[in-house]
């Protein structure tokens, strides 16, 4: 079934209001022509992903999740049974976490991407783990990692991270902290230790002239030449 | 004896198996309450490889991320590497030369055939065969060998790039490949009767864990879980990618399921049996693809990107040894990604232990976890 | 061979029967079958490689070409064009280039082989190609080696130093076409982590030397002045007794350079000049470069006089 | 005159009435006619002598009775014997032939008391004879005092009469053995150290050899190599490991029972060698060739799995109890069908000692047991399932799962404690083989040769020695191989396998062949062909069958040779080994 229809079908059911914003799988956003007319040529058509470039999704009102999500799933014509992917991403700028979900369909074999934007401040939203067990992992791991709620999660802690950890690192103002129960969280490279090193303290290179090199350039006397 | 810890009165034991423990397969720790043997409940704790690779890849470049895929899951590292350079050739629309399709293909199935040989090695070694584990592994260097050869690494192979893979076929190397497909083919038939049709092993197997279709689907298994459990899905067929349009339908492949030969369709004993058919299909594709490939011409395996800068998102499907790994990759018009994230078989099989380990015992435990074929680092990424 | 896998299936897919006589017959037979398996591989020869020792060849001779090993860079090729830094994906290539001079030079690439992923990435952004003896492809300036054996009981010797700290590597200017030759591989890499120790002492005194400042063990302290004393020691033998060497000596090795005009003369050149002339003897005048600058100042003066 | 044959008949008189319910059976005697006991008469010994005896002197008794021709009974009587004489007195009669009276006791047979003092005496039915001079005479002749210690003391009691019916003594004399008396205390010590220390040299570097025989051929069936590096082709692997497990720190968790932590190994260590006392090495070689010698072996190794509960109780870990709660369960239960699986051959030979059992066998594989018939043949093959469970041998290695109990019992044990361990379950295989081979595989018995012509040549009885420890070494690469091809069993599987299948199967084949030998083994001509006929079928088609199986996973598969790397190192290119 199409995006559209998908789509058409789910606000028919949800209302109207519930979902907006269908963006139908159409072409990559930013595309990289190679320079060369011959790369152009190599690259056989056909053979990448069936339709390159985003994926057909939409946008439904966190306060319609359930509702979208359940008909999306139940629906006979829909059918998602499957909730492929479920992860949030956080736009810092906009003050916005979205939530995506990506669904697909064992019976129609059609996928579709929902995404909800919650305030970054409050990020809550309905949890989908009575509609896809699933989602329970995946939830947990969104709430570790980015801090989003999923009212109604059976089991909302935290799934990668330790239990005491504060923060959600996943977050782009996330600070990571120095050390960890007096552990360093990061340890000093071995190359740190000369990249800036201070020039006018250090002895002055000396540019090797062709003979008088004392510069090791080893392979110079390994040379066939 | 201060440990038994007595649950509200109860005769429960809490059995903390790992994070070392020889069977959970990587760093993985099991809460198990049990009351003798027998398991009442096993709630997995990940986290212990946590490596935080979805944010490595928000400070890398799109190219510059690809060898961090390969410990996404180091089992199975090149669909890994081919979801991401998936996922990012379509996020930017990126054209990809039909040889770089074929090779993908080949060095996919190559390292599925390697990582089954782990899966199916370290099961039969988890119920207390030893033998066909180091027949296995046998087996995995060869393929180690092949794809060292190919690429020059053994386990974290970085040979997808975005925009083909980074290093072409030799004629010699064919050769080669098609010497082990020979060489493997009765091998897999002695695997057969060493150990999948063993009494005592399939004795084992039968009806344990049964996971029904509705319950795997539910539970999001993919790859052979989910088609052990009787659902004929296979992304490789369902919905082509690479080439597998093109070599599927030549070497009549139908999509191996469970068939509950041994006990009830999707237990633990057919997803061993799926994962071994799956050899078999893969030697087939090998053969197909490698045959196919020889019509492409040599050397444009690459068209490397310039100035990889895309805005949007895109989600790829790639079918990994440990079935449907995804990979969802935001871009902001930056050179790194804004945002990824792999959804991997393991995570989601991970997620029905707790639910399917109620009743089982100790040494069943042990079998669940190695039927699902858990990678630890797929889990925690 | 398909029909018999065919028969096999057919023979396990019949639904086994529960009898118990059938179920003891089938168990003993399957037991056999894997009992013969096992049996079989006794009279087979075993695939172990006894590495390190029991080989008929060094494990590095029979790895394939591509294998991804230790980095090397061959230096005589290097443009200095950082495309490997820049596009190493964990950041474990460093190079400085700066003007030494008038000459644009490399004063350092170092590689923290500990950190390196051998992903091979840095190898492709690469823009030199050459050819190294006895490989079939073409490889780059900076390339992977056969090299494997990284295990160590001192981490700093993973750290590859390819320029001695110390000194420049004057860039090559490639000319179009032409592959140039190149050691054979893994030479270099090999001669480097030999040496890596000594240029990782090397490299830390120096960065103490900017931990510390200026404090007398810095700046006098005795292994500094003998490794300054042994730098200083070929650029006064060569400058002999030519004033002008003599001058751009003082000036490019001791003096700051900046015309502060703190010593009283207009220039840095006039306190080197005055001082090669014989005109000046306080060694002590050059403030900017302080006490190191009176350090090789007067350490040039020594080794003048013992040269003669 | 004519030495009339004798048969002599062992009596265990006084408290041992175990031994005695289950008296020796070979040959069966002479029942001799019985005569009513003659009136008492004035006896007269004539002549005893030395009533001091060295060790190894021969006990000539001449004695007139004054009572007419007919049978008569010696009993001779330890006195005071020291607690440490194992075998206080052996009788072999042999003729005197002195121109007098001899009578013949059949020299083939040993007259034996047995190994501890409840063994009250020793009673010899004589013949006493006319010699045409008036006087009659019994004498038994060249009795040889040979295990006897110094300071034993014996009692010569003389009855007319047979033993149906023994009248009133006539005489009654001492006979002591000439030297110092020892301490028992000391002697006891003595010996038990002596003893020990003897199992233990011969047995250690035994296992350690086993145990490197192990890792070869787990490595030979997995492409590898096993060890080959200490000692010529790694044979000496096991004295580095040994070294190896001493010197390592020797852990006991902070919570442990440390008493029982400590006291566990040695348990199931002395469960396993103590089996070593009836263990036939061959015809000659047996420390002590008790006649209830299979009861003894299955009771002395009961001893382990209290070792191993202890251990894993002791050891405060979860995974240590659980592997000893299975390990319970698994030893106590197979412990019925291994016993009951034994009790075929023991009704089938009617003995339990072990020379006895292998005795009523024969060197050709037709004479073997295990052939007899179909159901001492299932027999084997249930013993043989038992024996891998009760020594915790794949595929019933659940008290030690690696893969689920990390190491079971033994996961709190390091070092010196947890090498006694794995000794004992090494020597188990062994121990296991030999029960096996002796029950069921005809032992050390040479082909073509009976029993007696073994016991009679130098040369055929060092050949027993061999066919022995070749039978057993066999049995012991069986075992191994089984486990390295076989998964493991789940718990409850494998306690219904024990109950469900092995305990009805052993019991049915023990009635069964209770009646075999009754219907069928007492039919000669039978019995010989059902024995021929058994060897052929579950021995020559079977192993033709496996052998064919063999050759055919042989040539399906081909190991490869691949490009730069040289994949087919070795067996058989030694060149590169030795480089």
């Amino acid at each position: 079934m199409k995006a559209r229809e998908i789509f058409e079908r789910v606000a028919a059911s949800a209302g109207h209001e519930a979902v907006f914003a269908l963006d139908e799988a159409g072409e990559g956003a930013a595309v990289t022509v190679p320079d060369k007319p011959a790369d152009k040529a190599k690259a056989g058509a056909g053979q990448g992903h069936a339709d390159a470039g985003r994926d057909a999704s939409f946008h439904a009102r966190p306060a319609d999740l359930m509702t979208v999500m359940g008909v999306l799933r139940d629906d006979p014509e829909l059918r998602f049974d499957f909730l492929q992917n479920l992860t949030a991403v956080d736009w810092a700028k906009r003050e916005v976490i979205q939530v995506v979900y990506h669904l697909f369909s064992y019976a129609h074999r059609h996928e579709i991407c929902v995404r909800v934007d919650l305030p970054r401040a409050a990020p809550h939203v309905s949890s989908v783990v009575s509609l896809w067990p699933t989602a329970n992992w995946h939830e947990r791991e969104q709430f570790d990692l980015l801090g989003v709620v999923f009212e109604g999660h059976p089991d909302l802690r935290r799934l990668l991270m330790p239990d005491d950890w504060v923060g959600h690192p996943m977050r782009k103002d996330f600070q990571e902290p120095k050390t960890y129960r007096g552990m360093p969280t990061s340890r000093p490279s071995p190359l740190d230790l000369l990249v800036t090193y201070d020039r006018a303290h250090a002895p002055k290179p000396q540019v090797a002239p062709a003979a008088a090199a004392p510069a090791p350039a080893p392979p110079k006397a390994e040379t066939p030449s | 004896m201060s440990e038994l810890v007595l649950v509200n009165g109860e005769d429960e034991m809490i059995l903390n198996m790992g994070p070392q423990h020889p069977s959970t397969h990587g760093v993985i720790r099991f809460i198990v309450h049990t009351d003798g043997e027998v398991i009442s409940r096993a709630e997995p704790d990940v986290g212990y490889l946590h490596r935080a690779i979805e944010h490595i890849a928000e400070k890398c470049t799109y190219e510059g991320f690809m060898p961090y895929t390969d410990r996404v899951d180091y089992v199975c590292a090149m669909t890994a590497n081919h979801v991401w350079a998936s996922a990012v050739e379509k996020l930017a629309a990126l054209p990809v030369p039909p040889r770089a399709h074929y090779l993908r293909v080949i060095s996919d199935e190559l390292n599925r055939i390697s990582s089954h040989c782990i899966a199916l090695g370290a099961m039969a070694m988890d119920l207390g065969a030893v033998t066909p584990f180091p027949y296995a592994l046998r087996e995995r260097e060869y393929v180690n060998d092949l794809l060292e050869e190919l690429c020059g690494a053994r386990l974290t192979y970085n040979y997808h790039r975005v925009g083909g893979v980074g290093w072409d076929m030799t004629d010699a190397w064919r050769d080669k490949a098609l010497r082990f497909l020979d060489h493997f083919e009765p091998v897999i038939d002695e695997f057969d009767r060493l150990i999948t049709m063993n009494e005592i092993f399939v004795k084992r197997l039968a009806n344990l864990a049964v996971i029904g279709a509705e319950e795997a689907v539910a539970y999001g298994l993919v790859g052979p879980n989910l088609r052990a459990a009787g659902v004929a899905f296979d992304l490789r067929a369902d919905m082509p990618y690479a080439t597998y349009g093109d070599i599927l339908p030549k070497i009549g492949w139908q999509t191996p399921v469970g068939s509950g030969r041994m006990g009830q369709t999707g237990d633990a004993w057919d997803r061993f049996w799926l994962r071994v058919e799956e050899w078999r299909w893969s030697v087939k594709i090998l053969r197909e693809a490698l045959d196919q490939i020889q019509a492409t011409p040599r050397g444009e395996y690459l068209i490397a990107p310039k100035r990889l800068r895309p805005k949007g998102d895109a989600m790829a499907r790639v079918e990994a040894a440990r079935g449907d790994m995804s990979c969802y990759v935001v871009g902001d018009g930056t050179p790194n990604a804004y945002r990824a994230r792999f959804r991997t078989g393991s995570f989601n099989a991970m997620g029905l232990v707790r639910e399917k380990s109620r009743g089982l015992m100790v040494a069943d435990l042990v079998a669940l976890i190695a039927s699902l074929d858990i990678v630890a680092p797929e889990i925690d990424r | 061979m398909t029909m018999k896998s065919e028969r096999a299936s057919a023979r396990a897919s019949g639904r086994a029967s529960d009898n118990p006589l059938a179920r003891i017959i089938r168990s003993s037979r399957s037991v056999l079958d894997g009992l013969a398996v096992t049996l079989s591989h006794m009279f087979r020869p075993p695939t172990t490689i006894q590495y390190p020792d029991r080989i008929d060849r060094p494990i590095v001779d029979t790895l394939p070409e591509r294998y991804r090993g230790f980095l090397e860079v061959d230096l005589a090729t290097c443009t200095a064009c950082k495309a490997c830094e820049r596009d190493c994906p964990i950041g474990c290539i460093v190079i400085d280039l700066e003007k030494v001079g008038d000459v644009r030079a490399m004063t350092r690439f170092d590689i923290d082989m500990g950190k390196c992923m051998y992903c091979n990435i840095c190898v492709e952004s690469c823009p030199i190609p050459n050819q190294a003896p006895g490989d079939a492809e073409q490889t780059k300036c900076i390339r992977m080696t056969r090299e494997f054996e990284a295990a160590t009981d001192d981490f700093s010797t993973l750290t590859f130093r390819f320029i001695r700290p110390g000194d420049a590597v004057i860039p090559f200017k490639p000319k179009k076409g032409v592959i140039e030759p190149t050691p054979e591989r893994g030479s270099i890499a090999r001669e480097v982590r030999t040496r890596a120790k000594e240029y990782n002492a090397l490299a830390a005194r120096w960065a103490e030397a900017r931990l510390y400042g200026d404090d007398e063990q810095a700046v006098y302290g005795e292994a500094v002045i003998a490794a300054r004393e042994a730098e200083l020691a070929p650029m006064v033998k060569a400058a002999g007794e030519d004033p002008q060497k003599l001058e751009d000596l003082l000036f490019a090795q001791a003096l700051a350079q900046t015309d502060c005009g703190a010593c009283g003369y207009d220039t840095c050149r006039g306190y080197a000049k005055a001082i090669v002339r014989g005109d000046e003897t306080d060694f002590d005048k050059c403030e900017p470069g302080g006490p190191r600058a009176e350090r090789d100042l007067k350490l040039i003066a020594k080794l003048r006089v013992a040269g003669r | 005159m004519r030495a009339l044959p004798l048969g002599v008949a062992l009596l265990a008189l006084g408290l041992g009435q175990a031994g005695a319910a289950r008296a020796q059976t070979v040959p069966a005697p002479e029942v001799l006619p019985s005569i009513a006991p003659p009136p008492p008469g004035e006896a007269h010994v004539r002549d005893l002598r030395p009533t001091k005896l060295e060790r190894g002197d021969k006990l000539t008794v001449e004695l007139d009775t004054g009572a007419p021709a007919g049978p008569a009974i010696i009993l001779l009587r330890p006195a005071a014997v020291s607690t440490g004489s194992t075998a206080p007195l052996v009788l072999r009669g042999h003729g005197l032939g002195d121109g007098r009276v001899v009578t013949d006791i059949d020299a083939g047979v040993e007259a034996r008391i047995g190994h501890d003092a409840r063994w009250s005496g020793v009673a010899v039915e004589v013949t006493l004879v006319d010699t045409g001079k008036g006087d009659v005479w019994a004498a038994t002749g060249g009795h040889r005092v040979w295990k006897s210690l110094p300071g034993d003391e014996y009692q010569l009691t003389f009855f007319p009469g047979s033993l149906r019916g023994l009248a009133a003594e006539l005489s009654r004399h001492r006979v002591v053995i000439a030297g110092r008396r020892v301490p028992p205390a000391v002697l006891r010590a003595a010996v038990m150290i002596g003893v020990t220390l003897l199992i233990l040299l011969l047995v250690a570097p035994l296992t350690g050899v086993l145990v490197v025989w192990e890792r070869k051929i787990a490595g030979r069936m997995q492409s590898r190599f096993g060890p080959n590096r200490v000692g010529p082709s790694g044979w000496l692997q096991w004295l580095a490991d040994a070294l190896k497990l001493i010197r390592k720190e020797d852990l006991i968790p902070t919570d442990a029972d440390a008493t029982l932590f400590r006291l566990a190994p040695y348990l199931v260590w002395m469960g396993i060698f103590a089996t070593f006392v009836v263990l036939p090495l061959s015809e000659f070689a047996i420390v002590a060739d008790l006649n209830v010698g299979l009861l003894y072996i299955t009771s002395v190794t009961t001893f382990t799995v209290i070792g191993i509960i202890m251990g894993g109780w002791a050891s405060n870990s979860k995974w240590s109890l659980l592997g000893g709660m299975r390990s319970a369960a698994q030893i106590i239960s197979y412990e019925l069908p291994a016993s009951i699986a034994l009790l075929s051959v023991v009704v089938t030979a009617g003995t339990l000692s072990p020379q006895e059992l292998i005795r009523a066998q024969g060197g050709l594989p037709a004479d073997w047991f295990v052939f007899r018939s179909p159901f001492t043949f299932v027999a084997f093959v249930i013993y043989f399932i038992s024996a891998l469970a009760e020594g915790n041998r794949t595929p019933f290695d659940l008290p030690e799962a690696e893969s689920e109990l990390v190491a079971g019992f033994s996961t709190e044990y390091s070092g010196f404690r947890w090498s006694i361990f794995s000794l004992a379950e090494w020597t188990n295989v062994y121990v296991v083989g030999a029960i096996i081979t002796t029950a069921f595989l005809g032992g050390w018995q040479v082909p073509f040769a009976t029993a007696d012509a073994v016991a009679a040549s130098l040369g055929l009885r060092a050949l027993s020695l061999v066919v022995m420890l070749a039978k057993v070494a066999t049995l012991t690469f069986v075992i191994i191989w089984i486990r390295w091809s076989l998964p493991r069993f789940r718990v409850d599987q494998m306690m219904s396998l024990c109950w469900k299948w092995l305990l009805p199967g052993a019991f049915g084949a023990f009635v069964a062949q209770a009646a075999w030998t009754w219907l069928v083994a007492t039919r000669p001509l039978l019995d010989r062909g059902m024995r021929w006929a058994m060897f052929l079928v579950a021995g020559v088609a079977l192993g033709i069958f496996f052998v064919a199986l063999v050759v055919r996973a042989f040539r399906r598969v081909q190991l490869l040779h691949m490009g730069g790397r040289q994949f087919t190192l070795p067996f058989f290119e030694r060149r590169l080994q030795k480089r």
